[in-house]
This record gives C-alpha cells, structure tokens and sequence, in this order.
C-alpha cells in the first residue's frame, strides 16, 4: 500500500493535490466531472471582506502555452461564502482552503478574524494578486509589507495561514523568509505572472484591464525555479503551482520541494486534471516502489 | 471529457464546416455547446451543438485561428475529445407567439435547431456570400446576402411581414444583435439571444468570459450563452 | 511606397528587426537562410572580456511554448571578436550591436571602452543574464547599480549605449529610469526570465546550472507587458524581445512602443523568421495605408 | 525550410517508423541530419537522414514524445516541413582498413548509409527485441539482442573476427558509445561515433548543444554529431 497522505502545516489531508483559488469556484461547479471530496483540499476563488463586481468584459485571453486573466477579484465577499458555500463544501466532506485579498491590512485582519469563526481549516492570503489596484502587487513585493501582513493576521486566527506570494519579484527568498519570519504556517508559490496581449487590428490592449495575470504550462519553469529556491530556506511548506497538467507535472513540484500542489488553469485544459494527478501519483508511487509521496518532497536538492 | 469518432467533416461554405460527431445521446438542448478540445491549443473550443441526434451529433464551424483551423483537417474516423453539453440553452416555452428567428453567419448554427422545434416560426438568415444550412430548416426562410449589401436585419425591418412578430430568436455577430436589440426596444418585442465571449472553464468556475447585463454581470458560459434580449447590455 | 526604415538612438537602420544577443551567433550561422544584412541591425552574441567556456552539456530543455538555456556566456572574448567576425559582417554590410557583458562594473567599462575603437554600430550592455554567478542577475535588480554601470560605459564611448534589462525584477520601470539617468541611449527588454526543469526520472535539475533562461513565445505577455509599461516612462527608444516568432507579434511589440523588435527563439523555430518579419511588416504597412512604420510605435497607448 | 510530401510512413518495429519524403536531391551526406517541424512543439527535431535518394529521403524514428508521436500520425500525401541537411557527416575517406560498423537501436538509421557505402564492412546490429532495417544492409552481419541478455558491444568484443578491426564506426546510446570507446582504447583502435545532444538552432548559432571532449567543449550539431571516437569525453 502506497501513501499519497500528508501532513500540510497541522492537517492531516489524503492527498497533496489541491486547486488554484480562482480557478475552481466554490467547487460546486466541478461536480458534474467528480466529487470535490477526492481533494487533499478545495481552494476557494479569491475573497474581499466585501461583494466585489470585477472587471468589465475582456476578462481573458489565451497566449502560447498559457491564458492571460483580469477577473478582479470578484466574488460575494466573505460573508457569502460563510453562509452559502462553506456548509455545502464541509457536508461533503472537503476540507477547505479560503483564499483572501484586502485592500490594506486592516482588511486582511479582518476577513481572517472572521473565517476564524467559521468552519474552514486554513486561510491563504492572497498577496499577489495583480488586478486590482488597491490590494495586490504592493503587498507581496515588499518583505516588510509581507512580514506584516502574516504577523496580523496570524495573531487573530487559530486556523493555519498560508501566505501566497507574487512572482513578480526579484528576490523570491526573501519574501518567503519574510512570511515565515510572520509566523506563516505555509507558503503558495506562485500567484499568476504579470502579463498583456495587444490586438493589432483593433491597436489596443485586449484585456479590459490592460495587463492581467499570466498562468498555465508557459509560467511552469518560472514557477518551478521558485519552489526549489525557496524550499532549502524556510521550514514551513510550500504549495506548489504554475503549469500543472497532469501527474509529471506535480511530480516536478514535488520534487522541487513541493509539500503540496494545486492545479489552476489545468482544470480549464482538462476539467478531470485533478482526479487523473491523483491518481497519477498514486500510480508512480506503485511503480517506483515508493511507500510514501513524503519520500519525493525536495528529492531533486539531495 | 467525452470521446467520439468523426463521421463526417466537410466543407459547407467558405471556410465553414460541418463534422458530424459520432456520440450515443449527447442531449443536448438548442443553444446549448460543448467545449471541444483541439490539439497543441491549450484551452478547450466552445462550439454550439448544431444538431443532436440519438446516434451523433453536428457541429458547424467556421475556420478563424489555430484551433478552428485544426478541427477542419481532421478526418473521418479520428477521434475527438469533447465535454458535455454546457451552458443553459433557448427557453422554448413560448406559447401563442408568433416568433421570428434569425441567424448571422455563424451564428446560423445555433438556431437551427430552435428553429427545427418551432417550425412555425419564420426564419431570417443572413450571409456573407455563400449560404449553408438554409436546407435543414423546415421553416419558411428569408435569406440575405451582406455582399448583396443587405444584412439579415435589414431583411427583418424591410419585410412586411417583419411588423406582425411578436418574439424574436437570434445568435450572430455583436453589430447584428445589437441592432436587433434597437428594433426590439422600438418595437416592445421580447426575445432571447446568444452571445459569444472568451472561456476558461466553461462551467461557471473561473469568471472570466463575464458580459454587462442590466442586472450587473453575467456568466456566458453558465448564466447563458442564451439571454433575454432587452437584458444583455452592448458596448458602444 | 512604405517606409520600414528607423532611427534607433542616431541610427539610420533599414527595418526595425534585429536577432536577440546569443540566438543568431556572430551572423554568418544563418547565411545559409538568408543574407543577413537585410536586418536592421544584427546584435552579437553576448561577450565578456576574455574567451568563457560556458556551462558544461545539459544547457537546455523545452518547454511548453519556450525553452530554457543556460549557455553560460560561452563566447571567444571581445577581442577575438573584433578581429575574426566583425570586420566580415562589416564587409557584408550589416549594422553590428555588440552585446556585451562583464563580471564587474570595470569589466564593463573596459569591453566598452575595448570597442569604442572598432566599427560597431552601438554596444548592448547585457545587465541581465542569469546564468553566470559573477555577472548577471545582481546588475539588473538594483537602480543604482543599473544607473552607475551605465554612466561609466557611456562615459568611455562616443557609440550609443543599449542597456539590456532582466525582467526578473518588481519593478521594471525604475530600473528602465535608471538606465535612462545614466545616460543610455536606448534599452532592451526583455532578456530570459529565470526557470527550471527537473527530469523526474533521473530526479535531478535537467540543466547542468540548475537554472536556465525561459525565452520564447512563453513569455511573450510579459515581455509585452514590460514594453508597455516602461514606453511613457522614458524618453530613449526600446528594443523589444520577447516570444516574436511572426510580424504580428512583432507588431504587437511596436504598438506597445518599442522602436526596434529583436527575434531570438524565433529563429530556432524558423530559420527564416527575421525575414518573413521584416516582410510581414511591409505587407501590413501596405494593407492598412500606413506611409511609416514609425506612426504605430506606442499606437496602443492611445 | 524546405517542404516535402510524404509518400510513406509506416511502422518498422515497436515504436520505430519509417517515413519516405518526396524530395529531389536533398543530397544528404551519411550522418547529417535533418531538423524537422512538429506541429504544436516549438522547436524542430533533429532526425538523421537514413537515405538520401534521388527523388525522395527517409527517415526512420522511433517514437519518444510529442514531437516524434505526432510525426508518426502524418499520413501520405500530407506535406513536412524540414531544414537542410545539417552537421557534419561520417568522413568516409577510410582506406586500407578492416572496418567494422555498430549500430544500437536508433543508432542503427544513421549507420545505414554509412554501411552501403562502405560496403565491405562488418556491420553490428544491436536491437531490443524486434529486428528493422537488417535487410537493407549490403554487407556482413551480426545481430545481436538485448532482449537476449546480448549487447551490441558483447556481440563485437566476443566475435572472433572483432579481433581484426582497425576502425570503428558507430552510433548508438550513450552507453554502448562508452562501451566502445573503452574497448578501442584498449585495443587501440580508431573510429568515428555520432551522437546525440538537445538542440535548438541546429546551425552552431546558440551553443546549446555543446558535448565535452579531450579539446574542449565542441557543438552536436556543427562540429558533429559525428567526432572521433577517441575525442568525446562521456560522464561518468
Ligand atoms: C457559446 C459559444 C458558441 C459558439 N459556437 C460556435 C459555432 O457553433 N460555430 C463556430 O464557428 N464558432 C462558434 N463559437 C466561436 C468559437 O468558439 C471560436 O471561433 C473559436 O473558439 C476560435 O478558436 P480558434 O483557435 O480557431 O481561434 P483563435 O482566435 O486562435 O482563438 C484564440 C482564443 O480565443 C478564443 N476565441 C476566439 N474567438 C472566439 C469567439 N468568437 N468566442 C469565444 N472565444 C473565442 C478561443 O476559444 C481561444 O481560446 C462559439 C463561441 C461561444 C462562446
Ligand atoms: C543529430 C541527431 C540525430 C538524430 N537522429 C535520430 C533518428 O534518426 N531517429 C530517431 O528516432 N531519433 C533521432 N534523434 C533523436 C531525436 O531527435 C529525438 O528522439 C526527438 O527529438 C524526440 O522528440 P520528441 O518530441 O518525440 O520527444 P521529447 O522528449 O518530448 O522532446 C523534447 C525536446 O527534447 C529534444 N530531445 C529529446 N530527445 C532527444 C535526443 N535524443 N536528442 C536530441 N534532442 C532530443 C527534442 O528535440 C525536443 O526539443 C537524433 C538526435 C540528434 C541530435
Ligand atoms: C482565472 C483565474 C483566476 C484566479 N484568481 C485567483 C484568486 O482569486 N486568488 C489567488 O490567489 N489566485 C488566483 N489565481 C491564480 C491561481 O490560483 C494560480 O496561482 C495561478 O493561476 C498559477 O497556477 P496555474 O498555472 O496552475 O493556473 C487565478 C488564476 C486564474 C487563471
Ligand atoms: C540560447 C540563448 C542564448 C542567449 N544569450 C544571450 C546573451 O549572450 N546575451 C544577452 O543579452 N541575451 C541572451 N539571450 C537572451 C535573448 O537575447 C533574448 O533576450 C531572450 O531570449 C528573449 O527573446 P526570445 O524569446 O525571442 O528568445 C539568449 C537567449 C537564448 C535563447
Ligand atoms: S468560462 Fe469560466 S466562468 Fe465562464
Ligand atoms: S543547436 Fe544551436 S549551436 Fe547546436
């Protein structure tokens, strides 16, 4: 019998594969391809305390290997998703991530006091998120911001805080050793990198908020380097994404020093992604004789 | 995803095909699509099912990029790799109507089969040049031709008949549906259309391919594509 | 009759195309495709002082829609170059940007200061290659350092001086600024962004540096994106690079506002990409009445 | 590029293809290879050209990945994109000597000119399991079967005729190659060995393809793929 269970900072989850936020809903709407509950863990779409509309039209665009997106963080606020979705997700029996933005800190604090009373069983903060003005690229670039940001919203939760960095930085480590200076129980690796397209008939930018975030198999080897950067420097782990398609993929992660990872825009490629890596891994470690998928996490450093 | 075999897939028009896809009960209802996957593209294509049948179904697509261009060299016996029937099709509970429907180029695909179960209901289509299709309805037709330098709308205002309509049916391009969007509000005329809009997902998960409605945003792929009209808001 | 013809930092160039630095060798590898003068300028590969070896076998992989190469700077030294290769493609009439890259600032200044007294046309100072552990990625990163190597290059030359920006950076913009206060005449963005691979059966890094460059159509948006940003921030032309593998991408690139384009992977995938660029354009300036290419330079902005 | 219609591809043994190219005077010398286009891969693929006739090439490939598995689905008629000839050949100016020709595996495609131009030589076929290729050889040949418990390599050094060779000439993985250039140190014996690296430009324009030899770093697809079997330096 192989062993696909890990341990992600505290919780005991039967697999290490979750979704990218934004990619997969409150998972209800991939249930029509499987059950949400085969995940080590469900990552919900990217929260605001507040109902937030988004970006107009021209939210994407496909690019070589990879899409370009400017959702803008919409989404029913955190309020919402406590009363409608959350329940849902926990009679299934998902354990569920909550990923959350704010336009300052004080936002930050105060969605995560909230979810503290709620049933999720950890929070991802989301500090890279490029679209929006207020919030995003600022928070994640700066490793003081960055430090700041976890330490608060550490200090009003029981629950673990998995903060989720930008790419677009110079200094990778540095950032990440800034969230576990905070007291972050867990690190994402990577948010989407910042990108745009130009319509060369129309001679303008396409996406409706000019640049949007780049994610899919292109950002795979930027996302990839990050994760091996990071993991020899901090002790908390990591979710690994960027590129995920399938089991070879996450394995590369996995590798790099992944403790986790999450399928984002390969839901989109193949709505059964996450089930086919499930049981992609589970298969490799069948065949590679290896008891257990903690055995791989960083291999590729030794 | 789902998995058929190519039964047929042939030119109709100008750079337009039809592929007949063999699939037992796909079921799906008019206006709804089905995301199709193309190889070396990353992302899924949505097509409209054209027509459904027991034993397959027909796609009709125009060749306009990479993806397009890949199904159009598939050959008769290759196998296809698709999702179900997505979005939420024509309501087709509309009684003591007498209904107009019209279909833009490609979007002649779509209504074909609204058409074929309102076979009362007049049908106005509008084409480049080449037409197609326009033998599979049962219904009485109107055509017109843009490099005739009439489009299906003008066709729809001009008829006489035009004035007697209580309900409209339509899918084509943005300036077309716009326009019939006009006459309708003039015209106090209520009806449903399909739009078009760039998707990730297609279920509703990822909130890209979003359009401006009177009621704030919209999902395409999961609200529609098939909206009431007087509700879809267009840009300027 | 339309005009393809440019004005890059004082030059006359026939086109706006020139190859990326280290994809097209010292010119003479493609004269089997093409006669490579009918570029607008052809860049060098990268050259340091004196000969480098360059990283051992394993320097590169693909990936989806790019690649990744750790070369390591591999080249004969400045000298060896002015010698055996530049007085050929002089002969062959091609304008020549030397591409350079030093391990220090007086490194730099000496390579510059080397060529200052040969026929090149202009000198592209390479502050970004990620692959060498002396050079490389810590030139980039810093404003200050950005500005100081550029102030003392152009302070050793009468030749315009093109500072190549790494995008591996928060903020592209700054460090563009900073080259511009050093008094560069123009900038290339974007050299690679940073990446890896891990072979998952081997359960190692595929490249034999670990990391590689990521080029290709793959980083196109960014690449774009990073054009766009810096265009109403300077006042020096750009070179823009990134992905151009047809002249709709190179046209997406001038309407972002880059008065030269550079193909680099392009010419892996087609031998004879430069050329059906340089013709692309021409055809597009005919088919939408556009006298001069130089009216579409920044057009997006609008 | 250049551009050529398939005029046959066809299976040889598991995974192993051959495709026939309609091409005139591709001109193609023993060893060079070819880079050729993948549709949906960005970089071309380097294929050695196993026959160079008159009015056509072939290539024979086995099937490893995307690229080579697409190639493996064109079907006659349909056109392929591909560069010139590239690299250097096999020097064949070899006289007065007693040569013997190994080819493992794949190795066997490049080595196939090679042979029929030097038809007095032994040949060494090393194959897996299922045998291609053999009978188009003109000259002498052992076979040999890892599938059997018997390399290549095994086969050359056991027979009693190895004794007698002055040259070498082979291609093959990287370990038979190192096998090889082992015994011929031994026994003093010169020879050429083409091999492999990952390209990208295939015209020494990148560096990306460097292997290491006795005079430094050399480039797969300019300064070889073909070297001096005393040359290359293997990792351990
Ligand atoms: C609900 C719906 C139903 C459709 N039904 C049909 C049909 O029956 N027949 C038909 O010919 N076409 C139909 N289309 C349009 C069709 O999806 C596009 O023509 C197709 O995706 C183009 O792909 P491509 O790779 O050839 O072009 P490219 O332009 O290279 O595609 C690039 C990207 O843009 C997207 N894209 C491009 N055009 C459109 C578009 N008009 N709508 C949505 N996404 C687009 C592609 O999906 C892809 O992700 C429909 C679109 C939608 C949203
Ligand atoms: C000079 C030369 C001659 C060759 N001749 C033949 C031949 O006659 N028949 C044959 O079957 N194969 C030959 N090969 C190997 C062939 O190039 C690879 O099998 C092929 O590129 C694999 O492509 P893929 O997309 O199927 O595999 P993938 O593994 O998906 O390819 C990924 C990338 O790695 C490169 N790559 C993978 N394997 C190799 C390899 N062994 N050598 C170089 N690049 C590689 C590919 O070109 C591509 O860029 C030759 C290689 C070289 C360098
Ligand atoms: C459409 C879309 C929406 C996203 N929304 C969010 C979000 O709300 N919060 C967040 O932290 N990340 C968001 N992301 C980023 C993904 O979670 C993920 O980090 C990124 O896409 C890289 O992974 P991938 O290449 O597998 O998609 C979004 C990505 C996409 C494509
Ligand atoms: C094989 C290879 C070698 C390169 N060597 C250099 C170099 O020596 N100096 C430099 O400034 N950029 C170098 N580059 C970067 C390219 O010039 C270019 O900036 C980058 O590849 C992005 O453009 P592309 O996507 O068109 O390749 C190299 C790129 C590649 C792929
Ligand atoms: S395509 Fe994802 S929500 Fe519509
Ligand atoms: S492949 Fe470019 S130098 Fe050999």
């Amino acid at each position: 019998m192989t062993n696909l269970a890990t341990n992600f900072a505290g919780l005991k989850l039967k697999n290490p594969v979750t979704v990218g936020s934004g990619t997969y809903g409150f998972g209800s709407e991939y249930k029509r391809f499987y059950n949400p509950n085969i995940l080590g863990a469900i990552t919900s779409k990217g929260m605001t305390l507040n109902e937030k509309e988004g970006n107009p039209p021209g939210r994407s665009i496909e690019t070589p290997s990879g899409m370009l997106n400017c959702v803008g963080l919409q989404n029913p606020g955190v309020e919402f998703f406590a009363k409608e979705h959350l329940p849902k997700l926990k009679e299934d029996g998902c354990t569920v991530f909550a990923n959350v933005a704010g336009k300052d800190v004080d936002e930050y604090v105060e969605i995560v006091r909230f979810l503290d009373s709620t049933e999720v069983d950890a929070i991802e903060v989301n500090l890279s998120c490029p679209n929006v003005a207020e919030g995003g690229i600022a928070f994640g670039t700066d490793p003081k911001v960055v430090e700041e940001v976890t330490r608060k919203t550490v200090a009003v939760t029981s629950k673990p805080i998995i903060i989720k960095l930008t790419p677009n930085v110079a200094d990778i480590v540095s950032i990440a050793q800034a969230a576990q200076n905070g007291g972050a129980h867990g690190i994402s690796l990577i948010n989407t990198l910042l990108g745009m397209s130009i319509d060369t008939k129309k001679r303008r930018p396409v996406l409706s908020n000019t640049f949007g975030g780049l994610s899919g198999p292109a950002i795979k080897p930027v996302a990839l380097r990050m994760v091996y950067q990071v993991y020899p420097h901090i002790d908390i782990p990591i979710i690994g994404m960027g590129g995920i398609v399938n089991s070879q993929d996450a394995l590369e992660f996995i590798m790099a020093g992944a403790q986790m990872v999450a399928v984002g825009t390969g839901n989109f490629v193949n709505p059964l992604a996450c089930q086919e890596i499930i049981e992609g891994l589970e298969m490799y470690l069948e065949e590679n004789d290896i008891e257990d998928i903690n055995q791989l996490v960083g291999i590729a450093h030794k | 995803m789902l998995t058929g075999k190519i039964e047929k897939n042939q030119l109709l028009a100008d750079d337009i095909f039809e592929m007949e896809i063999k699939y037992s009960n796909l079921s799906a209802k008019p206006g709804q699509f089905i995301n199709v996957v193309c190889d070396g593209k990353l992302l899924p294509r949505p097509i409209s099912v054209c027509q459904s049948k027991k034993e397959s179904f027909v796609l009709v697509y125009k060749v306009v990029g990479e993806g397009t261009k890949w199904l159009s060299k598939r050959i008769k016996g290759s196998e296809i790799r698709f999702s179900p029937p997505l979005g939420r099709g024509f309501n087709l509970d509309i009684k003591n109507k007498k209904i107009a429907i019209l279909g833009g180029g490609m979007g002649i695909a779509p209504i074909l089969s609204v058409a074929q179960a309102l076979d009362k209901a007049d049908v106005f289509l509008g084409y480049n040049n080449d037409e197609f299709l326009h033998d599979k309805f049962p219904n009485k037709i109107y055509k017109s031709f843009a490099s005739k330098g009439e489009t299906v709308i003008d066709r729809f205002v001009n008829s006489k008949v035009g004035k007697s309509y209580d309900y409209v049916i339509a899918c084509g391009p943005e300036g077309m549906l716009k326009a019939l969007q006009q006459v309708c509000k003039e015209k106090n005329i209520p009806g449903q259309i399909s739009i078009e809009q760039h998707m990730a997902c297609g279920v509703g998960a990822c909130l890209v391919c979003n359009c401006q409605t009177k009621h704030g945003y919209k999902l395409v792929c999961s609200d529609g594509p098939v909206f009431p009209i007087e509700e879809v808001v267009f840009n300027d």
